[in-house]
């Protein structure tokens, strides 16, 4: 279910980027998307665990090993049973920085567009043709 | 061999981080750089044909870390994005003298470069993600390079509708990540095949055809196309239609869809639909326009049509084959997507050469309407004999490489036995040759206006690469008619798709 | 609206009361992201997360103290050519990868120093987030600063641009 | 569990005002809203890396879009697509939206055991395994992003560079020499 819920988010998203006609709404719409596919990526990779031993973070500190300077390092069983996914985290990292910097054109184009048109409104920014 | 893959990506990103850093002074010595950068990976191309492997990057092995994988169909590719953005690289070094901020233009460009390096390397589909978005990303700044009302408005469509794309494709790599934990290709592919498809899987695939095929502009996504290529300056137009729709558009597609999930019937026949939308809708826009530029980017769809109509027929021959798949049918669908793939070539090489004519003619006369223009055979001799070249080559005419790939794909429809997409092909490809009689009649032939007499051909390194690919499109022929070269080139590409999910086996040992 | 004008272009700043805060806050701010910079394989964060908080101080001096107070500590050329040190230093770190471990982005420094849970450990982990931190720093500076210097020269010039 | 629902019905309301509202300064404080709502998600799905990012990337975030919006012209856009457009579009998203719910129940697995746990060959399980050992770096994800998939990083970087590159590019002054500087 709260996969669903990320969907509704992403749909809501999308209805903005179509159907919206303010370009700044538009931008809008695409960042609420964005959002979005971060938020289930990340629920993709999270592990529940039990009211006892509840997921944690894939941070290790010096409890969840065994072992140490001279052999080799050993995870403990209970970091591996609990500890969440990290792919995802690094995904979404990455995805997250895209988003900013193709927010960031996206915001310079948007201005650029408002110095030369003096609106936001997209259906009045129509030199082109069909 | 393996150990320069890297190189393809990190070339051209290593030079585009130190361009910027370059400024006024130095934009002599920055269009050097870039130029020896675009050569040195064309170099590097051809010297990866024929040759396959894999590279694990940081020495992780293949779930754990990232790798690369040159097989024919990414040598292909290369080999294309190699040829075209040299030809458009030394285009700008004169083009581009009417812009400023030209380093930053160098520093895009190459940017644009080593993403579709990183595409069609990639063995991850995230990676393919990553570097998608570098291409994309740069090829929107681009298009608004101007900074005119036109430019910034088409940029801003095409942008938002690349955004929603790439967003699609982020979470169709969500959804394969969470069906099968994996993000490794060949490991995603393994896992389909391990377990019956199901709703999730179908789902990302849905949203993978979507996605691609809003960047590869198929028709009902094309809305975009019409207005960015056109606006973005020649040598970026000449890029854009040239190999960017098809890297990230068509070989990401084609690859996701035989590779990884496997061709099915119902797949087979949606590639094929959206190939014959594509060309028949795209001929009849593009005959309409007078713009000579908008005219282009019209027909683009319209080619783009054939290639994905190629490569959706032979997936369909074999899909529909199933198990008792014959040698015969593997025949008809190996010539079918030998077909798409082809024309997929040479289309990169003469629309970009048409893309290059028209900044040319743009760039002496400073419009773009054919209504206004005529007679400049008499003052351009040479961008007019370029010009006539690519389109009789995209016309299909004897002896010219457009020709060549157009009668493949008829000969494979017909020995499939699909008689209707034969004529399909016959109908476009003649609508084809009406569209660019008109381009000659309208803009080289008739009378010379009073305003256009002062005309002068351009000069220097634009006629270089004008011609560098006029000769292409004439030689072009020679890959499928001279049983080494298409056994070197071509062939290896087309084993690609039809081997399929093979793919996964041959990485996973 | 006079008001509105003098904070959307930057030039003036706000009052002594927020110069004053944002004078000991920033300092706090740049520390912390240098923190998250060079501890980023030990506790969360990391060059990135990092990049953006040194930048965001900039922001707040910005804002703060007005645009040109800004320049005089990072000019936009410099901060542009620190964008493209960043970036390159870390396709440096891969291709030294590829000279002293003989691939591409191998983490050769990992079994040269440092044990597990030191700051100095991770082999080449903390290099790259230096140069990311660095990197996502100035080039996010640079577009806020050029955003807000565009601000004010992207108005339509005359009322009637572009409007019926 | 609760937590979570409470989190992500925050969220869509905050998304639902921020594409309803006519006003685009409300608009964006409500984009604002979603991003302190989800970074708190991060934390409490134990993603403390990525809620860290999350709320420094959404003030430069916000900051961006108030420069696109502070002082220009405020007043909304009237009606959005003519009223028939919009029903069909809802209509067409809510379809969406109804096929994409019957996707998530049946093929994903339940939220809370992430497939890692289910694929006997899946990477993460390695990365947890062996990734301090290998790598050296306490905070795993950070060993995937900076050494299993640093090269994913470089592309990330290039993003950011480009689209800096693209902004200031858009953003210049002059765009065009006349022609006859050229020869």
């Amino acid at each position: 279910m709260p996969y669903a819920l990320c969907f509704l988010l992403f749909m809501i998203g999308l209805y903005c980027a179509i159907v919206k006609k303010n370009m700044v709404k538009i931008v809008i719409g695409i960042m609420v998307m964005e959002y979005a596919v971060n938020l289930f990526l990340i629920m993709l990779g999270f592990r529940m665990g039990t009211s006892e031993e509840p997921g944690i973070a894939p941070i290790i500190d010096r409890s969840h090993i065994i072992g140490g300077a001279t052999e080799p390092i050993q995870m403990t069983e209970k970091f591996l049973r609990t500890s969440v996914d990290p792919l995802p985290q690094a995904l979404v990292l990455t995805a997250i920085v895209i988003s900013l910097g193709s927010l960031a054109l996206m915001i310079s184009i948007c201005i650029r567009t408002y110095g030369k048109y003096g609106t936001f409104d997209i259906t009045r920014i129509r030199r082109l043709k069909g | 061999m393996t150990g320069v893959l890297p190189l393809f990506v990190a070339i051209p990103l290593a030079a585009a981080f130190l361009l910027p850093a370059f400024g006024k002074k130095g934009k002599a010595a920055a269009t050097v750089l870039a130029n020896l950068v675009t050569v040195s990976l064309l170099v590097l191309a051809v010297l990866c044909i024929g040759k396959s492997g894999v590279y694990l990057v940081g020495k992780w092995s293949i779930p754990l870390g990232i790798n690369l994988v040159l097989d024919g169909l990414s040598s292909l590719m290369l080999l294309t994005i190699s040829v075209v953005s040299a030809a458009a690289m030394l285009f700008s070094v004169r083009y581009m003298e009417q812009y400023t901020a030209k380093s930053k233009y160098l520093s895009l460009f190459l940017l644009m470069v080593a993403g579709m390096n990183g595409v069609v390397l990639s063995g991850d589909i995230f990676n393919l993600f990553v570097f998608l978005e570098i291409a994309s990303i740069a090829s929107y700044a681009l298009v608004g390079f101007g900074c005119e009302h036109e430019e910034l408005e088409a940029s801003f469509k095409y942008m938002v509708l690349g955004s929603i794309a790439s967003i699609f494709v982020l979470f169709g790599v969500a959804l394969v990540y969470g069906n099968t934990g994996s993000l490794n290709m060949a490991y995603i592919s393994k896992a389909i095949q391990a377990s019956p498809m199901n709703t999730g899987l179908g789902f990302a695939l849905a949203l993978f055809i979507v996605g691609f095929g809003l960047k590869a502009a198929l028709v009902p996504f094309h809305a975009w196309l019409p207005d960015a290529h056109p606006s973005a300056p020649a040598p970026i137009s000449a890029m854009l239609s040239g190999i960017l729709i098809k890297t990230l558009g068509i070989y990401a597609l084609a690859r996701v869809v035989f590779n990884i999930f496997g061709v099915s019937t119902q797949i087979g026949w949606l590639l094929v639909s959206l190939g014959i939308l594509s060309m028949v809708a795209g001929a009849f826009l593009a005959i309409g326009q007078w713009d000579i530029k908008r005219l282009m980017a019209y027909s683009s769809i319209s080619q783009i049509g054939y290639v994905v109509l190629g490569i959706g027929l032979g997936g369909l021959i074999i899909a529909k084959a199933g198990d008792n798949l014959g040698a015969k049918q593997l025949a008809w669908a190996s010539l079918a997507i030998l077909g798409g793939l082809f024309h997929l070539v040479n289309h990169a090489v003469y629309k970009s050469l048409l893309f290059l004519t028209s900044g040319s003619v743009e760039m002496a006369t400073g419009t773009r309407e054919m209504r206004e223009m005529g007679g400049l055979a008499q003052v351009m001799p040479i961008t007019r004999t370029t010009c006539t070249v690519a389109s009789a080559s995209i016309a299909g005419v004897p002896p010219f490489s457009g020709f060549w790939s157009k009668l493949i794909l008829v000969i494979a429809a017909v020995q499939a036995q699909f008689y209707w997409v034969a004529a399909v092909i016959v109908f476009v490809s003649l609508c084809t040759l009406i569209m660019y009689l008109k381009v000659q009649r309208y803009v080289f032939l008739g009378e010379l206006p009073q305003n256009l007499q002062q005309t002068k051909e351009n000069r220097g390194s634009m006629l270089v690469a004008m011609v560098f690919l006029a000769c292409l499109c004439v030689l072009m022929g020679l890959l499928v008619l001279v049983p080494s070269l298409k056994a070197s080139i071509l062939d290896p590409a087309v084993e690609v798709l039809t081997g399929g999910l093979e793919y996964s086996t041959r990485l996973i040992k | 609206m006079a008001q509105k004008e003098d904070i959307s272009n930057g030039t003036k700043g706000m009052t002594v009361i927020v110069k004053t805060i944002a004078s000991w806050v920033k300092v706090l701010i740049f520390l912390f992201g240098i923190y998250i910079i060079l501890f980023g394989h030990l506790t969360p964060g990391g060059g990135f997360a990092g990049g953006v908080i040194l930048a965001s101080s900039y922001v707040l001096l910005m804002l703060a103290f007005g645009r040109e107070s800004v320049e005089e500590n990072l000019p936009l050329p410099l901060a542009s050519k620190l964008d493209c040190l960043g970036a390159f230093l870390f396709a440096l770190i891969a291709i030294l990868g590829f000279v002293f471990g003989g691939v591409f982005f191998v983490n050769f420094l990992v079994e040269k120093y440092g044990q597990p849970f030191e700051l100095l450990s991770a082999g080449t982990i903390p290099l790259s987030n230096v140069a990311i931190g660095l990197k996502v720093c100035a080039s996010l500076f640079l577009v806020i600063l050029t955003l807000s210097m565009c601000c004010k020269d992207f108005r339509p010039g005359t009322p009637s641009d572009g409007k019926e | 569990m609760a937590i979570f629902y409470v989190l992500l019905l925050f969220i869509i309301i905050a998304a639902i005002i921020a594409v309803e509202t006519k006003n685009l300064l409300s608009s964006v404080i409500c984009i604002g809203a979603i991003g302190f709502g989800g970074s708190l998600m991060f934390l409490f799905l134990r993603a403390p890396d990525i809620a860290i990012t999350q709320v420094v990337v959404e003030v430069l975030g916000l900051i961006i879009l108030i420069r696109a919006t502070i002082s220009r012209d405020l007043t909304f856009i009237s009606g959005d697509r003519e009223f028939f457009g919009m029903v069909v579009s809802v209509v067409i998203i809510l379809a969406i939206f109804l096929a994409g719910m019957k996707v998530f129940d049946t093929s994903l697995p339940d939220f809370g055991s992430p497939i890692f746990t289910k694929v006997p060959e899946a990477a993460s399980q390695t990365y947890i395994e062996q990734g301090l050992d290998k790598t050296g770096a306490a905070n795993l994800v950070t060993s995937v992003i900076l050494d299993y998939r640093a090269y994913d990083t470089l592309g990330e970087a290039a993003v950011l560079f480009t689209s800096i590159i693209g902004a200031t590019v858009i953003l210049r002054r002059k765009s065009r020499k006349r022609l006859e500087e050229l020869d």
